[in-house]
């Protein structure tokens, strides 16, 4: 299946782009998916740390993820 | 009116604007013959962080899912207080030292409830809603709190 | 301005109004370049107490001692937290459900000390600043507090 | 020494008069004015508390009083 993933803060400078696609198999969890932009896209390994977002909801590492969703990453939030 | 303010119900408002927030209209909208006291928090943009002279904030939401954190914040505030109405104002885009980022209120019969909700409110804010802040320095910018 | 305003400093606004409060006012006077967060406390005029319908409100003042034990609770908080700015704003005469008798509000570099102070305040205020209530019902009248 | 009192909330009402006059002996305390004001107002007695404050001060009931002294009853605060 093809996924979108939306960026935004620091993770939009690492990707470059505020959003990305990506070709995945289609029984992926929210642990595949950041494996895999963490290879393409090693500097996210060196956020304070970072979510998921599917659908507007934190993710956890095996939530399934489907061809529609929504998908985000959520670098360390600062709002306030 | 934002797309988001549809999902409010009468005792909750939530907004992220890219304009100034008006806090007289804050006021207005949670005041109530019900209620006995208002805590209104207001964030304001600082001239320095850490001792570092600060020149401007840029602030970025993912606005569908921050209204949605808001949301949930909300609910936990009404389900640990006895609080009447509850509001959330956010904003974006650059703002200047001295300009407001955030505005809270809360309003209850008893002034207890209002002052915890308000404060449980943004400190829970701070760590749950997808808002980023993006400190300009003379030498530089930076992410806040990316990076450990 | 009030004969008694001539006692504040830069970093404390203490009045007693016979007219409405002025919320955006407050706001803008505790706001400075310093501050990162301000706690603003509205007290407003509820439509019952303990169950029965309130009709209006009547405060009066004993104001020389009155802004001088803000100054005491104002002088408690600048020891106690790293506050900024302190404002207190106080209505006299008739006022009616939905109207505003205090506005508190306190900047700080850190949003902590803000709420605590001001929560500090509006509690002290209470109990020893020479103000008092009476509430019209629509049976009677009475002084808030005086009998046992 | 004749001596002024203000009095605010139900202690204007008690009085009927936002202030009333006294004659006290010069060496009068708080104490003596409270004693001397309970016998006059019987009323007094019957408030959950009060104060005397001198000079826009809380006093305590051995302070003495003094001719130009700014003396007022204060009931129960209820303020804010």
């Amino acid at each position: 299946m093809k996924i979108k993933i939306l960026a935004f803060g620091i993770a939009k400078d690492i990707f470059g782009s505020t959003s990305v696609n990506l070709e995945m198999a289609n029984d992926s969890t929210v642990y595949n998916l950041k494996y895999l932009l963490e290879q393409q896209y090693p500097q996210l390994k060196q956020l304070a740390s970072y979510m998921v977002a599917v659908n507007n909801e934190y993710a956890l590492p095996g939530d399934s993820l489907h061809e529609r969703d929504e998908i985000a990453i959520i670098p360390p939030v600062s709002g306030g | 009116m934002t797309k988001s303010s549809k999902k409010n119900h009468l005792n909750t408002n939530f907004q992220i604007f890219p304009f100034p927030l008006n806090v007289q209209y804050v006021i207005d909208w949670v005041m109530s013959p019900e209620s006995g006291g208002i805590d209104v928090f207001i964030g304001t943009v600082r001239n320095q962080t850490k001792g570092k002279k600060v020149i401007r904030l840029e602030f970025e939401a993912y606005e569908p899912m921050a209204i949605c954190e808001m949301e949930k914040i909300a609910a936990q505030a009404f389900k640990k207080w006895p609080v009447q109405k509850v509001l959330i104002h956010h904003r974006t885009g650059i703002l200047q030292v001295g300009e407001v980022p955030v505005v809270i209120a809360v309003s209850a019969a008893h002034r207890a409830a209002a002052f915890d909700a308000c404060r449980y409110i943004i400190d829970t804010l701070k760590q749950t809603v997808p808002i980023w802040k993006k400190e300009f320095f003379e030498d530089g910018e930076v992410w806040v709190g990316a990076h450990p």
